[in-house]
């Protein structure tokens, strides 16, 4: 059994990892890259390594470099988070391979989910319903589609087997109007993609993604921990997540159909730790397997904290061999948690990733708040990595509380040196239809506009042009005495805490 | 001493008095103000009337616009003493058009450029596709006009504020 | 109904009210003295006045002046928070008077349980257990005592009327030894105090100081939601609260018992609003009321964080004429939550207040970890005001889980500036009778040195002698460079940050 | 450029070569190690040998300490190089006697002074009793001695760091 596990990860969930290690009394390497010698994963661990250069390929996805850490420190269990190489195959192979316990499911699990027509055939063999379509045939003619059409019903997708962005995508509302958009769809694809091949899905109308966080351990006891609304999405990046989901509220039964469901899918493919089952739910309550996370995902703390399970440390239970901790009766949902995903991003100018040096950042703290974040003041957001900067979780008694906590929390945050689309969330939570629970996946997309939202909002104009003016002359006066006028190009940091210090 | 400012945001201006330490009047109304800087945080503390204001506030990188961070909002305004006003007056609109640079906004790699020298473009039209931080972002021209000089091409990496295109 | 309610406090305290305030959509005005001009609750508050200066006395003691910023901001309902005005009587009158909700209880139940020999007369006319003993007659002679010594039953106490601080104070096992220890108690009272009165109490031996958290509505509805253990006391101020209490446990019987009698208590003064009733344990756990404290306490956060409830919304709710949000049976303790109360004040000489400029401030974040703070990087702790700087709160599936989860986030939490005693709390959490939930009020005091608990801790002593060499190194290189060694006394923040510039 | 330092902590001694930039050696044992100030944050990071350390650094206040905290724990050190240390070796014990003077560590109200001038201490007892942030703290003689000079009384005010008392 292992005492020293090596977190092959960066940021926030390699700090959260650290956390649940050490909350355990398990020793603890972290691996870096050049760009993260002063992270926050490499001073909290144990031990740190670097392990390559910035870019992740050169580091963070080099399984060799991390396997050999591994070895060099006598870790004999690796965590490898989500993203970079938690859905290898081959690295779970790799490290089983090197008696290293891989902390997640079996290498054949992963592999059976990786792959979208092995996955779709694996449940379906299990009862497990699909979106009806003939995605895993990508080549079929005209003739054999629209056939097709017929059996899978109407509205329908037609999408680009080579796609994606939306290039090449149909609405087929009738029979008729198949076969002009099929041809369209085809020379779109073709002028984008260089493949005109396409296939066709049900159109899921309304459609909500909603999943089931799955835990199972060594000896097959698998259970659910309730479900996720992800619903909240922009190019297909979750954007704020809720557990329970309002969609489901307090439909307890049709909550135990979805998540039996679930545990069954995860059971096909004989799955140990902790996975993510996801579904697409239409208005009236069907619901479709799209496809499993075979990993930690980033949203599961709204699980934790309305299940008040610490999913990372039952991963570390089960890694070790132990029984899960509860059994599906034990599982009850309790209040209700919100996360919001805090990303380096501009959100008035089109979601562009921002950049930059952390010169301030002051966190919401008090009842029902938590974060987590690899970041602080003095933290250099790179361009390298993914752009999330923190996830902030709050709960609340209900629905309703969580929401006004959340606004609350967001009002209080305070990060200075990067753009960040806290504007983003600010606006979603105060619009009727998200409050109501009325929203589906393309919620963000078609129908809310941050600009319209905030054009409805109170702004205070006025108050922002005394503040400016206050800073100005202060600055001008300032400067008159003692820097010359052109010096004023130092970062914003320096140039308050000069001014703090002559004013103290 | 009294200073008078006329401060611009959006397209409203203000005519901004201070009038002592702790008296300021915006268009002729006066307030009361208590105005502090935070010690340790780049955070001003204004209490205006009573009513209590926190924001961030800094010069911006490459203008002369003061950057107010109040409330999740972000405000930029342009402060002039009223010499300051009078010449920017005089220069005009003159200064309207001219060229257009886009720069990279981030260090990254360029998947696509979809617009060739030459041609016409719109408000909105996606000029170029940069690969940076995993994710595909489309830099969209901020206005109408004929695309000057394209400098860089799909593959290539680009550092941060390089010039990639033009539009005029 | 009032939608403004003024919190005439400061800190921590006033910060959660005005976070509560918030999420329920009410508007703040918060007051401060002239210490506090850049606090956290000021900027939090959507109005603030200045009330005084610094000292207590001529600021938030001040009834008056706050009364007179209530009624010129037309804010109709008061929250006192705890200390300052909340215990007094005559400023709920007053706020009453001039009609402004008091939120809180009625001015003739904080007058009952404020005055000592009233509350006794009251909860024993009620059928409420007290410690049995004289105190309420303090001038009895000798003989008197002796003869009531024999009612009370050994060991006793022999207590100072005049008393505190232990001074007059004896332990009495026999009636034999009880006229020579009276003899020298009274001499010992009247050189401390110049007065020799004594009275009796029986002598609780191996006390628990567990109090039950009280929340009653408008219509006399009552309810407790749990108790807290506080034993973990130094001179009579808590420093570390747990829910449940260890001692009481899952022992689901006793705890409804001493529940409904905490319930009786607060019935006996027709108690409004949250109240805690505090109780003596002894080991064979008889139960005796202490004191019931007539406002929001300190440690109100464990219990929201066991129950799920918050406490001060539902003061807020209850204020405001609505009846309470729970019935006794839906009140559950789920999980375990401890408490440890960062003090500004130096754990490693004899707990001295220590006052300063907190130049680094990074909380412990991550699951399960609650930070309840009124100050932040740059503020001031100055001498005016208790050493209170935060209240770190940490919730866990177990015990267990919360004491290794607590340990950590002490670990991870850095303030820079001023002492505190996170080392006190660090030593206390890996106590064999404190792990084992074994201990009494007495443990800090007569059972615990901090020094000695550091003796056993490992330490790191070289590895301090290489950071200390190479950052003398570095400055000595530099100085030689650039600055004349005289000027090492810039504070350690600018010290740094100029070293930082300079190594960017 | 090799520098060699004498560093004690308590009573422990460490010979401390800074060999480069990556390896130091104590008392003769070499260590690899990466050492930086963390961007924004009094806070240095030390891997040694692959462990993974962060403490806050600074000089003392009043001596020529160097105050290192770490895992909440504080460690005053006294670094010397080898020129230093002949000095201060040769200074030797004869400055740990001397005036004992006890100032006040904050502002404050004195409760009550329960010592007079003359008056033989022993390491330990009660000097004053001083009222602060609603506390009485009692300040405690560091060493046995005669109390020399009381400069308060009971009902005094006092500033930080003001003289109160000595002991000799």
């Amino acid at each position: 059994m292992f005492d020293k596990v090596l977190i092959a990860n960066r940021g926030e969930i390699a700090v959260r990892i650290i956390r649940a290690c050490r909350e355990l009394g398990l020793q603890t390497v972290a691996v870096f890259s050049e760009a993260d010698r002063n992270a926050l994963h490499v001073r909290l661990a144990d031990e740190a390594y670097l392990i390559g250069p910035s870019p992740s390929r050169e580091s963070y996805l080099q399984m060799e470099r991390i396997l050999d850490v591994a070895r060099k420190t006598k870790a004999s269990a690796i965590h490898p988070g989500y993203g970079f190489l938690a859905e290898r195959s081959d690295f779970a192979q790799a490290c089983e391979d090197s008696g290293i316990t891989f902390i997640g499911p079996r290498p054949s699990a992963i592999s059976a989910m990786g792959d979208k027509a092995t996955a779709r055939a694996t449940v379906i063999a299990a009862g497990v319903p699909v979106v009806p379509g003939t995605e895993d045939v990508g080549n079929l003619t005209n003739e054999k589609l629209l056939a097709a059409a017929r059996k899978i019903g109407f509205p329908l997708l037609i999408k680009a087997t080579a796609g994606g962005g939306g290039k090449g995508m149909r609405e087929v509302r009738n029979i008729d109007e198949m076969p002009h958009l099929l041809e369209s769809a085809r020379s779109e694809a073709l002028a984008a993609f260089g493949n005109g091949d396409v296939y066709l899905e049900k159109l899921v109308e309304g459609a909500r993604h909603i999943e089931f966080q799955i835990m199972a351990d060594m000896e097959g006891n698998t259970v659910h921990l309730g479900e996720r609304e992800c619903s909240l999405q922009r190019r297909h990046q979750k954007l704020l997540e809720e557990a329970p989901s309002p969609f489901i509220d307090d439909d307890e039964e049709f909550r135990q159909r979805m998540g039996e469901v679930a545990v069954k899918a995860a059971k096909a493919v004989n799955y140990l730790n902790a996975g993510t089952i996801e579904f697409l739910v239409d208005k009236d309550k069907n619901f479709y397997f799209l496809e499993m996370n075979t990993r930690l995902q980033v949203e599961h703390p709204i699980t934790e904290e309305v299940t008040g399970i610490d999913i990372v440390t039952e991963q570390l239970r089960i890694a070790r061999g132990r029984q899960l901790s509860v059994r599906q009766e034990d599982v009850k949902m309790q209040g209700w948690a919100i996360e919001c995903r805090i990303n380096a991003e501009d959100a008035h100018n089109n979601f562009l990733p921002s950049t930059g040096y952390i010169s301030h950042h002051v966190l919401p703290t008090g009842p029902g708040v938590r974060v987590d974040t690899g970041v602080f003041g003095g933290f250099q957001i790179t361009p390298y990595y993914d752009s999330l900067v923190s996830k902030l979780v709050v709960k609340g008694e209900s629905r309703a509380q969580a929401i006004l906590r959340m606004r609350r929390a967001l009002e209080e945050y305070r990060i200075v040196g990067v753009k960040t689309n806290i504007p983003f969330h600010q606006s979603i939570l105060e619009q009727a239809r998200f409050i109501a629970g009325k929203f589906d996946t393309r919620f963000v997309e078609e129908r809310f506009s941050l600009e319209e939202a905030e054009g409805g909002k109170e702004t205070h104009p006025e108050i922002a042009a005394i503040f400016a003016t206050l800073v100005a002359h202060e600055q001008a006066e300032r400067s008159a005495h003692i820097i010359s006028r052109g010096k004023r190009d130092t970062s914003n940091w320096k140039w308050v805490s000069r001014w703090e210090r002559m004013n103290r | 001493m009294m200073s008078k400012y006329i401060t611009t945001i959006g397209e409203k201006q203000y005519t901004v008095e201070l009038i002592d330490a702790t008296h300021v009047s915006v268009n002729d109304k006066i307030y009361e103000i208590d105005f502090v800087v935070v010690s340790g945080q780049p955070v001003f503390s204004l209490l205006l009337n009573g009513a209590s204001f926190q924001a961030e506030v800094y010069p911006g990188e490459e203008d002369d616009l003061m950057q107010v961070l109040m409330r999740g909002r972000l405000y930029e305004a342009l402060v002039e003493d009223e010499r300051e006003k009078r010449l920017s007056s005089a220069a005009g609109a003159a200064a309207q058009s001219g060229e257009f640079v886009l720069r990279a906004p981030m260090p990254g790699l360029v998947v696509k450029v979809p617009v060739e020298e030459g041609a016409q473009v719109q408000k909105g039209d996606v000029l170029l596709i940069l690969e940076s931080m995993k994710m595909q972002n489309e830099l969209k021209s901020p206005r109408e006009g004929k695309v000057t000089r394209v400098q860089v091409k799909a593959g290539d990496s680009v550092e941060q504020r390089q010039v990639m295109l033009s539009v005029e």
